[in-house]
């Protein structure tokens, strides 16, 4: 397929079809985030960029039988090494017989979480996420440090986003259907937000979907507009809050006389301490997953006045 | 507070980073990043000191015990690469100030300061953990910062480089991350101690193959181990100055810290050195590295690139030294990661001064540079001597243990080897040299000036260090040592 | 007497070296750099001397500095063939320095700082060299002698220069990289020690063979003893200037080389061991080659310090021979032969120089009738050349002699022949120089008015180094005790 | 039973597709393409290896005993994320890239460093 376009889109059904296949196999958090990420977010930053680099891919393939040898290696070598593996779904495993148990077990009484993947994502393994936020961080000043437009060039910033110009003068249907939809939008990313203890869901998935809603206003109502309601430094300050919330919780966990993250000493009842202590980071999560993914789409598409 | 430490160690500078952003001034933010840059090289020292005097320190982080939680577990081996990280980084920070204010825009430069903070704590967060799924995820903080780093470079081909860079690193990520599920498929645990208790008894299955074989692949794209080294000379060429003098000391060491930590801790000897021919493959591509590398770099026009391909024979040096698989052999490696950390980045500190003061880094343009840089000069001389391994240069150090191990084994070929391509490195040196000091500026070049202290102070520690350490071998010897013999279950 | 003997020891490695700080400090001010290196040397020579009435008087002196790799030790500690050494070297340099001063000054040369900083550091590896108490230090102060004398054969800076200087640093550095420290590394590995002991550190059942292959390496890897085919630096070496090509190219560094391959067949393998390893017979014939070759090849030379370059490789391979010998008297021979050969080299290198310096000639061709230009300097030329063939009134004399006995107490009849056929050669490309200066007409078409006598303290340090050479003649009794307590020991 | 590792096979042939991809194809954009799939493949790994039959999701309620393991939703989690990033960052990269050498095509900018040399 040389029309990345349909590359792109094709990537996005992907992205939905294991989405889907997360949920049949009870992986409800990797769905929903696999949905927002890959068929979402990912597919709109490709688009993106698509559109600032041509559409037509040149077809040329490059050391297609290397390429081969390489893959097949590869690819012999874990078919080799899935023949000793436990069988799909056989219960016998020993991921299913070593540490595991104690989360199904212990969580609840542990961490007053019903939703085992959000405590162990934010509170046994909450190092890890921490890691994980500083990563989305690290991508969005990494975006920044490419993509801002600054001193490079002298002229004044021309205020017309020409990809969406034609959408957002004449579908009048669509903005309003937008206006209606945004607050909607906004309130589920809180949902998710605040209800990722209980069921599926969580500070990042929250979010992509708030960072969803920006997105959409601007590509709708075009990004100039979408600009002066929504300040850029702020945004830029925002995702360094997360971080800095999130490690917050960390360090103060540390003051009082706890380990780093260790929630159990943020108030006098561990799995009150827990909860307070997975709520503030999901929050912080939040804050940078939103504000990042809202730097990198319009660092993109900022990106284009300047051809 | 001690109690503490190994935590702080990581997130003074990953909290240092947000906060960083805050800052608007380019002189503040250096300012700051050097603060937090040298707090966690003491840190690290501290560390260290403990270590060495009372054992490993396992810290739990969140206060969740291991395998359930993520834990730290500092031996002598990761607080001795730590010690490496932190310092140099801290040192080659003093001149990132006087450095990107020539090569990286006004507006980028808290960004820089915030980047660098994030790849200094990815990789202080790869070294100090215990957990095989964390190195994953601060592996890629690391590289993703280094990435970004790398593109700030000032010739467009920096981001050709940074984007080859990004996708080789990729799939060395991506291969680790299967290696690591392949093995927690077997084991169900991701705690390295854990594993390295749980493996033994599955070791010879398939599997356990396959996952070895994933995550010594995936960190040897890392490592830029020959011939998966294709990313690294062009993203050491065209980064800033300041990224490549860092990058060089310390991203490929700690790439070949965890080579050390899957062979040695996790799967054990036994498991490596018997069940599959690592060794085999290891001393053969080690050598051919070292002399595919050198002899490539002879052939450099640009001095940066020379020292690229350099630094691709020098890991080949390392990996010699971990393939003849004794004591003496690791050693010889980690004495080597601590050796060249402080040579290269020595030499690609002081070939930003040159490139502070006339803009490149071609060989050409070296020409009479010995009469007007004399001191960038003699610091790249004492660096390259030390690449060559000239006795009082801690170059030296590395290259006796590196053969003294392999006589030891009985191996005398690789030590011959290893000579002979000591010599390859007089050549490429030499060429720098001549160049600078044995012909005229050439014509249209106008009065050039010795680089400023904010260069020369921080090269001219780096070349002290390389001297002191070359005479005094002290503290780094008995380090490795120690090091070397934990990870083999002596007890020293 | 206010310095203990070992702080003389520590101070003779260590004063050279602190005075390269004072020299570059001094650099604005010609005189007082010069000063400041007479000063040195002298004070250096004072110290040696010191060293040499301690030794003597049967003390031990040694001196122990910090471990730079755990089991290996700085260490330093006198024994007759480095007191031998250090003697010599410490005494030219004196001899030099004055030389280097006419010299330098009256050829106008550039960067004098430089030199007189290089030529420091130099010493002071020399003396490093001369003290070492084990291989390892010794290694390390073989390499800084090689490093610091770069920058002194490359001193003109001029295309030549560098191609010059490439081979010279490319051979040292490589055979001693490559072969030496090899060499060093194993030993340690068989021995597990690297210090210097009468009688060899090998214990009496080791393998023969590999003992043979270290020293295979040695005498490879000790590129500075310049035997064929590693000797191409030492005529490369000889774009120095004519000072630097005096003291290191006949006496400090060539010297470094012998007395290092003497070191380590007394010291590491003692003769002994040496006898009955079955590679030293191999080596015997190509030091001996390369004492006849070399010889050969100096007769083909026009360029005067081409020719004497040439001449030190084939004289150097006198001194391995005895070395390898391992024989009483070719011990005695070949420690003998560093004075004797030193103090005849080094004149006539300043002989080449003065009349580079007076009469700008540099080839044989064009000297001829130039005795009656310059009758002190060629008479010097004549007596040295004596000293090199080894014959009477000269110091040469003895050293040969002992190298001789040495060949007949090993029964090594064709190495004899060598030893002879080359001094026979010595006479026919050495003497027709001061023979053709004195008694044949000037018959080159450019003028000769005005050519006089080097500067005086050209002339000063060449007399005195031509009564060396005399001197030992009658007086070499100091020397031929320090030998015999060699083996001794 | 081998084909009780059905499962994984099908995951080996599409990091095969991706990897295959990355290597290949000149185009930055495709390439990064292929980086996803490859890394949802692996995604996809993980996740099958938390399945046990018959279990629920992790998510704790009344009457259920099995649930699926909760770890490896964890990781790949946390995986996502840090492939989200990485493709954000690579995509920077192909537009900074085309800005400055006018192409996306492999071969094309290393003609331009080649000529430039």
């Amino acid at each position: 397929m040389r029309d990345l376009f349909a590359v792109v889109m094709m990537l996005g059904i992907f992205g939905l079809l294991s989405a889907s296949f997360f949920v049949v196999m009870d992986a409800v958090d990797v769905a929903f985030t696999e949905a927002s990420v890959g068929a979402g977010i990912s597919t709109l930053l490709m688009l993106t960029a698509v559109t600032l680099t041509g559409r037509l891919e040149d077809g040329e393939r490059h050391r297609p039988m290397w390429a081969l040898v390489v893959v097949f290696i590869t690819g012999g070598l874990l078919i080799y090494g899935t023949l000793d593996m436990p069988y799909f779904g056989s219960a016998d495993a020993p991921i299913h017989q070593h540490v595991a148990p104690r989360y199904i077990h212990d969580s609840m009484q542990e961490t007053g979480l019903p939703n085992i993947v959000t405590s162990v994502l934010a509170s046994y393994r909450g190092f890890d996420t921490f890691g994980e936020v500083v990563v989305i961080f690290t991508a969005g000043m990494g975006v920044l440090a490419l993509l801002t437009m600054g001193s490079r060039t002298g002229i004044h910033r021309v205020m017309a986003d020409s990809i969406f110009y034609l959408m957002h003068e004449q579908h009048l249907i669509l903005r309003i259907l937008t206006k209606i939809l945004i607050p909607f939008i906004l309130l589920f990313a809180l949902y998710v937000q605040f209800h990722g203890d209980f069921g599926p869901g969580g500070g990042f998935q929250a979010g992509v979907i708030f960072a969803a809603a920006i997105i959409l206003y601007a590509m709708v109502f075009g990004l100039s507009t979408a600009r002066r309601v929504i300040n850029r430094t702020f945004f830029k300050l925002l995702s360094a809050i997360g971080v800095l919330l999130y490690g917050g919780v960390g360090v103060v966990s540390l003051l009082n006389g706890g380990n780093f993250l260790d929630y159990n000493v943020l108030a006098d009842d561990p799995v009150a301490g827990q909860h307070l202590g997975i709520l503030l980071i999901e929050f912080g999560v939040g804050c940078t997953v939103a504000s990042v993914m809202v730097i990198i789409f319009f660092n993109f598409s900022g990106r284009r006045e300047f051809p | 507070m001690l109690i503490q430490l190994p935590a702080l160690a990581v997130i003074l500078p990953l909290l240092s980073a947000p906060l960083c952003l805050f800052l608007r001034r380019s002189l503040l933010a250096w300012l700051f990043t050097v603060i937090a840059s040298g707090l966690t090289m003491l840190v690290s020292i501290t560390l260290l000191q403990q270590v060495m005097a009372s054992g490993t320190i396992v810290y739990e982080m969140g206060g969740w015990s291991a395998p359930w939680g993520i834990e730290y577990r500092i031996d002598k081996l990761n607080a001795y690469v730590l010690l490496i990280v932190s310092s140099i980084s801290t040192v080659v920070l003093l001149a990132a100030h006087t450095s990107i204010e020539k090569e990286i825009p006004q507006d980028r430069h808290t960004l820089f300061y915030v980047l660098y903070l994030l790849s200094l704590a990815g990789l202080i967060g790869v070294v100090i953990t215990g957990d095989a799924f964390n190195v994953f995820v601060f592996l890629e903080i690391s590289s993703l910062a280094a990435y970004s780093l790398i593109a700030l470079g000032e010739d467009r081909r920096a981001l050709w480089a940074a984007y080859q860079y990004l996708i080789m690193g990729t799939i060395g990520a991506t291969f680790i991350l299967i290696g690591i599920g392949l093995m927690y498929q077997m084991t169900g645990t991701l705690n390295m101690d854990d594993l390295s208790r749980r493996l033994p008894e599955v070791a010879q299955t398939r599997t356990v193959f396959a996952a070895y074989a994933f995550i010594i692949v995936g960190v040897c794209l890392k490592v830029a181990l020959f011939p998966l080294h294709r990313w690294l000379p062009n993203a050491y060429a065209y980064a800033p100055s300041v990224v490549t003098a860092v990058l060089a000391a310390t991203s490929t060491k700690v790439a070949v810290y965890l080579l050390i930590r899957f062979t040695f801790s996790i799967f054990g000897i036994s498991f490596s050195f018997t069940t599959v021919p690592l060794q085999t493959i290891f001393v053969i591509l080690g050598l051919l590295g070292i002399f595919a590398a050198s002899t490539t770099a002879i052939f450099q026009k640009n001095v940066k690139h020379l020292f690229a391909y350099s630094s691709v024979a020098q890991i080949g040096y390392m990996i010699v030294g971990f393939s003849i698989g004794t004591t003496t052999g690791l050693m010889a490696t980690l004495l080597h990661l601590f050796n060249h950390a402080l040579m290269k980045s020595a030499l690609f500190l002081a070939l930003g001064a040159v490139m502070y003061r006339i803009g490149s880094a071609q060989l050409s343009q070296f020409q009479g540079l010995g009469r007007q840089m004399p001191f960038t000069m003699a610091a790249i001389v004492a660096g390259g001597l030390s690449l060559i391994g000239v006795p009082l240069t801690v170059g030296f150090v590395s290259k006796w243990y590196l053969v003294l191990a392999a006589l030891e084994n009985g191996w005398w070929p690789v030590a011959v080897l290893v000579l002979l391509g000591s010599l390859l490195a007089l050549v490429y040196v030499w060429r720098i040299v001549e160049a600078a000091y044995f012909n005229e500026p050439p014509a249209g070049r106008g009065a050039v000036e010795e680089a400023p202290l904010g260069f020369l102070i921080p090269v001219w520690v780096l070349v002290t260090a390389n001297i002191y350490f070359g005479m005094d071998t002290r503290l780094s010897v008995q380090v490795a040592q120690a090091a070397a013999q934990s990870l083999f279950g002596v007890s020293p | 007497m206010i310095l203990s003997l070992e702080a003389m020891l520590q101070l003779s490695i260590v004063l050279p070296l602190l005075a390269t700080v004072g020299i570059v400090a001094a650099g604005q001010q010609p005189n007082l750099r010069e000063a400041v290196t007479i000063g040195t040397s002298l004070v250096l020579f004072y110290f040696v001397v010191n060293l040499y009435q301690g030794l003597k008087q049967g003390e031990v002196i040694s001196v122990q500095w910090w471990q730079l790799v755990p089991g290996l030790q700085l260490s330093f500690a006198i024994e007759p063939l480095g007191m031998l050494f250090a003697l010599v070297a410490s005494f030219l340099w004196i001899i030099t320095t004055i030389y280097s001063i006419g010299y330098m000054r009256s050829h106008h040369e550039q960067n004098q700082t430089r030199f007189y900083a290089c030529f420091a550091i130099a010493i002071g590896s020399v003396m490093g060299i001369a003290f070492a108490a084990n291989l390892f230090t010794l290694f390390i102060f073989y390499e800084v002698l090689t490093l610091s004398t770069y920058p002194l054969v490359t001193h003109a800076g001029t295309a030549e220069a560098k191609k010059g200087g490439r081979i010279y640093l490319g051979i040292l550095l490589s055979t001693s990289i490559a072969f030496f420290l090899l060499a060093v590394i194993t030993t340690w590995v068989v021995s597990g020690t690297l210090d210097f002991k009468p009688g060899g550190v090998f214990d009496a059942n080791v393998d023969t063979t590999v003992a043979g292959a270290i020293l295979i390496l040695f005498i490879f890897g000790i590129g500075k003893a310049a035997i064929m085919p590693f000797h191409r630096w030492l005529p490369a070496a000889m774009v120095a200037p004519t000072p630097v090509s005096a003291l290191l190219h006949a006496v400090a560094v060539v010297k470094a080389g012998v007395f290092t391959v003497l070191k380590v067949c007394v010291f590491i393998f003692g003769i002994d061991l040496l006898s009955v390893l079955p590679t030293t017979q191999f080596l015997l014939y190509l030091a001996g080659a390369s004492v006849l070759l070399a010889s050969l090849v100096a007769m083909q030379q026009d360029n005067l310090k081409a020719r004497l370059a040439y001449s030190t490789v084939s004289q150097l391979g006198y001194v391995t021979v005895g070395a390898l010998l391992a024989t009483s008297a070719g011990v005695i021979g070949s420690s003998m032969h560093i004075a004797m050969h030193a103090f005849g080299k080094i004149t006539l290198f300043f002989c080449a120089g003065a009349i580079l310096v007076a009469a700008h000639k540099s080839n044989i061709s064009e000297m001829r009738g130039l005795g009656k230009q310059m009758p002190i300097t060629m008479a010097a030329f004549f007596i040295a050349s004596l000293s090199i063939i080894g014959v009477p009134p000269t110091g040469g004399t003895w050293s040969k002699w002992f190298l001789l006995m040495g060949t007949l107490e090993a029964e090594q009849w064709i190495l004899m022949a060598a030893l002879m056929i080359s001094s026979l050669l010595n006479i026919a490309y050495l003497l027709p120089i001061p023979f053709h200066a004195f008694f044949s007409g000037d018959k080159t078409p450019f003028s000769r008015a005005g050519v006089k006598e080097a500067p005086l303290p050209s002339l000063i340090a060449l007399s005195i180094t031509t009564m060396g050479c005399l001197v030992l003649f009658v007086y070499p009794q100091p020397l031929y005790e320090l030998a015999k307590a060699i083996l001794a020991t | 039973m081998i084909l009780g590792l059905y499962n994984y096979w099908v995951v080996v042939v599409l990091m095969m597709i991706g990897l295959y991809i990355v290597i290949a194809h000149g185009n930055l954009i495709k390439k990064i393409v292929g980086l996803t799939i490859f890394q949802t493949a692996v995604f996809i790994f993980y996740i099958s290896m938390a399945k046990v039959d018959g279990a629920t999701a992790p998510v704790l309620a009344e009457g259920i005993s099995q649930y699926s393991n909760p770890l490896p939703h964890v990781l790949i989690l946390t995986a996502i994320v840090v492939g989200i990033a990485t493709v954000a960052l690579g995509l920077a990269l192909a537009v900074r890239i085309n800005e400055a050498y006018g192409s996306i095509e492999e071969e094309s900018i290393q003609n331009q460093d080649n000529q430039e040399c």
